[in-house]
C-alpha cells in the first residue's frame, strides 16, 4: 500500500476527517508559506495545483489563479523544486492535466514527483481507459494515482475506477467545474456509490465552499477538498496567516 | 467494401488511430462520450437515419456539391485543377455537413440543446444554422477576441436564434472557447450535446465528425470518375481542425492519390508541433518546452488552431498523407488568382491549399499532374478582412 | 411544347408582350439589341449552347439548387411552403444563372468585354464572376451612393478583376447607374456586351432574361413532382425588375398555380406607378406627374427600382399574375422569423416575399395552401445593414 | 411638307449651311434670351431640350443642365408658356426623351409643341420601330418627327430611318452621347450614307463642338447641330451677348 492510502485510511481509523486544502503552485511568491499554514490549520494532506494553460475543468478562479501563477514562470520543476526543500508532515498531491506529464516524459515525471516529496496525483483529463502508462510508470515508487467519481458515472464504472484508484477516491460533488457551491450537491449519493464499491477513503470535492459545506460533506465523505474557496482568498490578498485561520475554521467544522 | 479498406477505417475501441486519438475527458463527461459513440455507432448503421440525414443534407444543404473544373487555373500552373466546391453548402462550407449530421443525432439521443465551440464563427453559424432547423436549442462559445473580429458573425448566429457566449478565459480565442464548451458540457450533459466542429476532440469525434465529412470525397471521387478523371495524382486540402481534409481524404485514402493537408505556418501542428494532450485527446500540438499550449497565429482564424485531428497525426507517422505548411505572406495573393482566374473567392483557410499548388506546381507536383482541390469554403466572410490588409499594405 | 403554352411564351417581333415591352433606345445601339436577338436566337436553338450553358450552371454555379420543405415556417403558419433555394446558388443569389448565360453569349458574339449596372452589388459580383471565369474583361456601374452603402461588395468586384465604376450622374443610385451603363455601351458596342442584370431593359433583355433564369422554375416544377407535391397553389417571388420571379412563374406560367409578385411598397412599380417609357422599355414606371422618374426607395436595395419588367406590366394587365406591395416594416422580423425556425437568413429582399407570406396566411392564402416560395438569395451581403438597423431601433 | 422641312431646303438651295445651336429649356433664368440671342447669331433653327430625369444618350454636361433646369421647376408646360410668346424668325425643334410626351399623351404633346410654335421633335430613345404612334399623332400638325442615323446603322436600316424622318435627318458623327469632341468623327461617312438613301437636309450633329469642327462637318452635310459646346458656356455663366457672339462665330465658320 502506498503512503497516501496508508495515511488516509490512518485517520478515518483514528476518526478523523480528512481536510485537503488547495493550492496553486507558484501563485505568489509567499505560496509556499500558504501549504505550511494550511498544514499549521489541520490539513490532513495538500493539493498543489500545477498550472496549465488550458486547464478544462476548472472555474474562474482556479483558471486566474493558474494563470497567473504561469505569467509568473511557474514550471512542473520550478514547484517540485521549491516543494523538495521542505519538511512537511502530511502527503502532498498534486493537481495537473495530463499534458504536463505527458510532455514532460512519465517515468521522469513520476520520478521528479517522488524526489519532491509528492506521494500522489491528481489528473482530471485522464481517464481509467487512458490511464496505464501513468499508472505503469508510477508503479514502482510511491506516487499514487487518484481518479474521480462523477454523478454521472454509471456503476460498472464506479467499479472500474474505484479498482483503479490509489489513496482515495474523488467524490465529485456535482456536475461542473470547480468553484464555489451553495450546496453539497450529489456529494452524498456519489460517495455512497463509491462505498458500495469499494473500502478506499473517499473525499468529496468541487464546489466545498464553506466550513458548513465540509461539515455537511463529511457527514457521508471521509473527508474534503476545498479549493476554490481558499485559492480565492489567495487572490485577493490572503496571507499566509488568513489561510491558517481559513483552514482552521474548515477543520473546526469536520471536527 | 470495409474490409477491404487499408485506411481510414474506424478506430480502435479506445478510439484511437495508431498512437493517437483516445479519450482524455473528466469523468463527468466520460458517460456521454460512451453514450455518443454508442448512438453515433447505431444512428450510422441505421438506413433511416442515413437516409434523412442525406436528404437534409440534399435538401437543405446544397448536395451535392459540384467539382469545378479550373480551367484558367489549370492552364496558368500546367496542371489539371478539379475544385469540389464545399464554398456552395449551405452557410459557405464545409461545416453544415458536420452540423446536420450532429443535430439529428442530437434529436435521435433525446437532447434538445446543442453547444458549440467557433472560432471566426463558420462552425457557430453552421451549429445555429441546424439547430434553428431542427428546433433545438443552441449556445455558442467563441473567444471575446474573436466575437470583436467577426461581429458579424456573431449577429448571424444571434439571427438564427443562438446565444453566444464571449469566452473571457485564457488568450480568449479558439482553444479557448473549446475549453469553455467543455467545461458547459460537464453542467449540462444530460441535456445537451456538445457539437464539436472538426475531427477533434475526445472520442468518439474525430471519428464521427471524419464520417460525417466523408460525404465531401465520397461526392468527389463518383463526380470525377464520371468527368472521366479517375483517380487524380492529388488531393490537397487545408487543415486547421482537419475536417474537410478528413472528408475528402476519406474518398480517397485507398486509391494511389497522394493526399496533402496544408497547414497554416502558424497553426502547423504537425510540421511544427510534438505530441500531446489537448481537448481530449493525443495528437501534434504546438507547445512550449513546459508542455504549456501556444496560441495559434495565422492570417485565417479557421487554421488559427494549435492542435490538430489525431486521424492526421495517425496519417503522417505512417506515410499516407503528407502535411505540409504554407505562411501568410502568399495567401492573399492566392486568393485573388483564384477569383480572377476562376470568378471563385474562396475562404482565406482554402486560400492555403490553393497558395501551395501555386508554390509547388513544377516543383512538387510535376506538370500534367491531376489535382482534387478541397475548396472548403467561400471568402465572403474574409473579404473585410482582405481588404484592410490590402489597405494597410498599400 | 411551345404551341401549348398560352402564357410567357416569346414576346412580338418587336419585343412586346401585349402593350409592353418594345425597343425605346437610341439608334446607335439599335442595331446592338437587333445582333443579340438573333444571336441569343440561334443560340438559344443549338442544343450545343444550351448543354454549354446548363453545364456551367451545374458545374459552376451549382445547380439544381434544392427546393426546401420549411416544416416549422409551415406549421407556424398552417401553410405548406417550399422554398426554392436560389441563395445557394454561386455568388449568392439567382442572378448567377443569367450572368452565366450572357457571357457564354458574350464569347459566341466575339466579344472580348461585359459592362453591367449593380445596385447592391449582386448582379454586379455576379458579372465580374462569370466574366473571370470567361476571360472577359468587365466594367460595373454603380451609383457613387451605393458604392459608399456597399463598400465590401465593391470589392468583391475589384477582385474578381472587374473594374468599378461610381456613377455620379442624377439620384447616384441603380437607375442611374443603368443610364450610365447604357451610354458606355453606345461608345463601345462593337467589342462589349451590356450583361443587363433583370427582365428589364430593350427587347431582347426581358425575354433573354426570363429565359436564362426559367431553369429556375422548371427545376421547382419537376422537384416539386418528385416530391409528390406536383403543382403548388401559389407561387410567390419578391419582384425588383423581376428576373427571379419571371424565371420561377416561367415554370407554373401555364398551370393552375396563383403567381405573385411581391414589390417593395417604396419600388412598387405595378402597384404605386403608371405605364411609361424609361431604360429602352414600355412598362410600369414610378414617376410624378410630370413624367420624371422618381426615385424608388426600399430597405433592400435590390428592389429600389422605380420600374418593372414588362411581361410583369403584361401579365398583371390580363390578370394571369398578381402583384402585391409590402413596406419595409415588417421585412426585419421576416429575416429573423426564417432564420429562426429554417436556419436561413434570406436576402432582404427575398425577405418580401416572406413577409407577404406571414401577412396574409390565413387572409388571402386560406390554411392549408401550398406554396413555392422562390428564395432569390442569401443574406449575408444584408447582414451588417440589419444589424445597424436594430442597433438603431433599440 | 412640313415647315421644318421647307425651312431646311430653302436654306440648302441658297447655298447655306444650316446652324442649329441647342439650350436646355429653363437652365437659367433667361434661358428664352438665349435662343432670341441665338437666332441673332444666325441660327437657322434652334434646338430646345425639354430636361428629363434620365436622358441616357446626354453627356455630363446636358445631364447637369437637365438637372439643374428640373430643379427649378422646368416642366413641358412651362416650356410650351414661354415659347409660346415668343416671336421667332426661325423654327424651333424639341429635344427630349420619349417619356416626357409619352406621359403626356401623344395627341396633347403634339398639340402643345405645334400651340407653342415648335415645329419638330427630336426623341432620341423612340426607335422607327415604336415611333408608329407618335408620327401618327403628329401627323396633322406640322410637328415633324426628326430621325438619328448612327455610324452603327446599317443600309438597310438607314433607308427604314429616312423614310420616317422628317425636317432633315440627323447625323450622327460618333457612336457616343453628347459632347464634346475633338474631330468630326465618322460624320462625313454618316452623311454620305444618308445622301445614298435621301435627298432630305442632313444635318451633323453629337461632338461639334469648336466652329473648325463645324467648319469641316459642313463639308459634307447640310448643317451641324451644336449642343454641349454652348450649354457649357451658359452654365460656366455665359450672357445671352455671349450666346450671340459664339452662335455667330459658328455661323462664320459655316460661310
Ligand atoms: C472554410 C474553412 N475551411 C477550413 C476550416 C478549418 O477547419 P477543418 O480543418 O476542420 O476543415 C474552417 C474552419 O473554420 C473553415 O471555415
Ligand atoms: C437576392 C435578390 N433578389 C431579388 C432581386 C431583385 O431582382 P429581380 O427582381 O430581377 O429578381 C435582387 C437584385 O439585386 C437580389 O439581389
Amino acid at each position: 500500500m502506498k503512503s497516501l492510502e496508508t495515511h488516509l485510511r490512518a485517520q478515518r481509523a483514528a476518526g478523523v476527517k480528512s481536510l485537503v486544502p488547495y493550492f496553486m503552485a507558484g501563485l505568489t511568491p509567499d505560496w509556499v508559506q500558504h501549504v505550511h499554514a494550511a498544514v499549521a490549520g489541520g490539513a490532513s494532506a495538500v493539493e498543489i495545483g500545477l498550472p496549465f494553460s488550458d486547464p478544462m475543468i476548472d472555474g474562474v478562479v482556479i483558471q486566474e489563479a493558474g494563470l497567473r501563477s504561469l505569467a509568473s514562470g511557474t514550471t512542473f520543476d520550478t514547484t517540485c523544486s521549491a516543494l523538495g526543500d521542505q519538511e512537511l508532515a502530511v502527503p502532498l498531491v498534486a493537481m495537473t492535466y495530463y499534458n504536463i506529464f505527458h510532455h514532460y516524459g512519465l517515468r521522469a515525471s513520476a520520478r521528479r514527483l517522488q524526489d519532491a516529496g509528492i506521494s500522489g496525483t491528481i489528473v482530471p483529463d485522464l481517464s481509467v481507459e487512458e490511464a496505464e502508462p501513468w499508472r505503469e510508470a508510477c508503479h514502482d515508487g510511491d506516487v499514487s494515482t487518484v481518479f474521480l467519481v462523477a454523478p454521472s458515472t454509471p456503476p460498472e464504472r464506479v467499479i472500474r475506477i474505484v479498482a483503479m484508484s490509489e489513496g482515495f477516491v474523488y467524490a465529485s460533488a456535482r456536475m461542473a467545474v470547480t468553484g464555489q457551491a451553495e450546496t453539497v450537491g450529489d456529494a452524498p449519493d456519489v460517495v455512497a456509490r463509491v462505498r458500495d464499491a469499494c473500502d478506499l477513503p473517499v473525499l468529496a470535492g468541487i464546489g466545498i465552499a464553506t466550513p458548513a459545506l465540509a461539515h455537511e460533506a463529511a457527514q457521508s465523505a471521509d473527508g474534503v477538498i476545498v479549493g476554490t474557496a481558499l485559492v480565492r482568498r489567495i487572490l485577493d490578498g490572503a496571507s499566509p496567516l488568513d489561510t491558517e485561520r481559513a483552514v482552521a475554521e474548515f477543520r473546526r467544522a469536520l471536527a | 467494401m470495409a474490409e477491404q479498406r487499408e485506411f481510414m477505417t474506424a478506430p480502435d475501441e479506445f478510439g484511437r488511430f495508431g498512437d493517437f486519438g483516445g479519450r482524455f475527458v473528466p469523468e463527468a463527461l466520460m458517460p456521454a462520450c460512451l453514450e455518443l459513440e454508442e448512438a453515433f455507432q447505431d444512428a450510422w448503421a441505421d438506413p433511416d437515419f442515413l437516409a434523412e440525414y442525406e436528404g437534409v443534407l440534399s435538401e437543405f444543404a446544397g448536395r451535392p456539391t459540384p467539382v469545378t473544373f479550373l480551367q484558367r487555373l489549370s492552364e496558368s500552373l500546367g496542371l489539371r485543377i478539379y475544385a469540389k466546391r464545399e464554398d456552395l453548402a449551405h452557410t459557405g462550407s464545409h461545416k453544415i455537413n458536420n452540423v446536420v449530421g450532429q443535430t439529428l443525432l442530437t434529436a435521435r439521443m433525446g437532447k434538445s440543446r446543442v453547444i458549440a465551440e467557433t472560432g471566426a464563427g463558420q462552425h457557430g453559424v453552421a451549429t445555429a444554422t441546424a439547430a434553428a432547423r431542427m428546433g433545438l436549442e443552441c449556445t455558442v462559445f467563441m473567444g471575446e477576441v474573436d466575437t470583436k473580429r467577426q461581429e458579424l458573425n456573431v449577429f448571424r448566429m444571434e439571427l438564427l436564434g443562438a446565444t453566444v457566449v464571449p469566452v473571457t478565459s485564457g488568450s480568449r480565442t479558439l482553444k479557448d472557447a473549446v475549453n469553455e464548451a467543455l467545461r458547459e458540457w460537464v453542467s449540462c450533459v444530460d441535456t445537451t450535446h456538445y457539437c464539436l466542429g472538426s475531427v477533434m476532440g475526445p472520442h468518439p469525434f474525430p471519428w464521427m465528425v471524419r464520417e460525417m465529412q466523408s460525404i465531401i470525397g465520397r461526392e468527389a471521387a463518383r463526380q470525377l470518375r464520371d468527368l472521366r478523371v479517375g483517380v487524380p495524382d492529388y488531393v490537397v486540402a487545408c487543415v486547421g481542425g482537419g475536417s474537410n481534409a478528413a472528408g475528402i481524404f476519406a474518398g480517397f485514402a485507398n486509391t494511389g492519390a497522394r493526399l496533402i493537408g496544408v497547414e497554416a505556418a502558424g497553426g502547423a501542428a504537425i510540421s511544427h508541433g510534438t505530441p500531446g494532450v489537448l481537448h481530449g485527446m493525443r495528437s501534434h500540438i504546438i507547445q512550449d518546452e513546459f508542455g504549456q499550449i501556444e496560441e495559434a497565429h495565422s492570417i485565417s482564424a479557421g487554421l488559427d488552431y494549435p492542435g490538430i485531428g489525431p486521424e492526421h497525426a495517425y496519417l503522417s507517422a505512417i506515410g499516407r498523407a503528407t502535411y505540409v505548411s504554407v505562411g501568410d505572406e502568399p495567401i492573399i495573393g492566392a486568393l485573388r488568382t483564384l477569383s480572377e482566374l476562376e470568378g471563385i473567392i474562396p475562404a482565406l483557410e482554402s486560400a492555403h491549399a490553393v497558395a501551395w499548388l501555386i508554390r509547388e506546381a513544377g516543383r512538387e507536383i510535376p506538370h500534367g499532374s491531376s489535382v482534387l482541390l478541397n475548396l472548403s469554403g467561400r471568402g465572403d466572410k474574409d473579404v473585410a478582412q482582405v481588404l484592410s490588409i490590402l489597405r494597410g499594405a498599400s
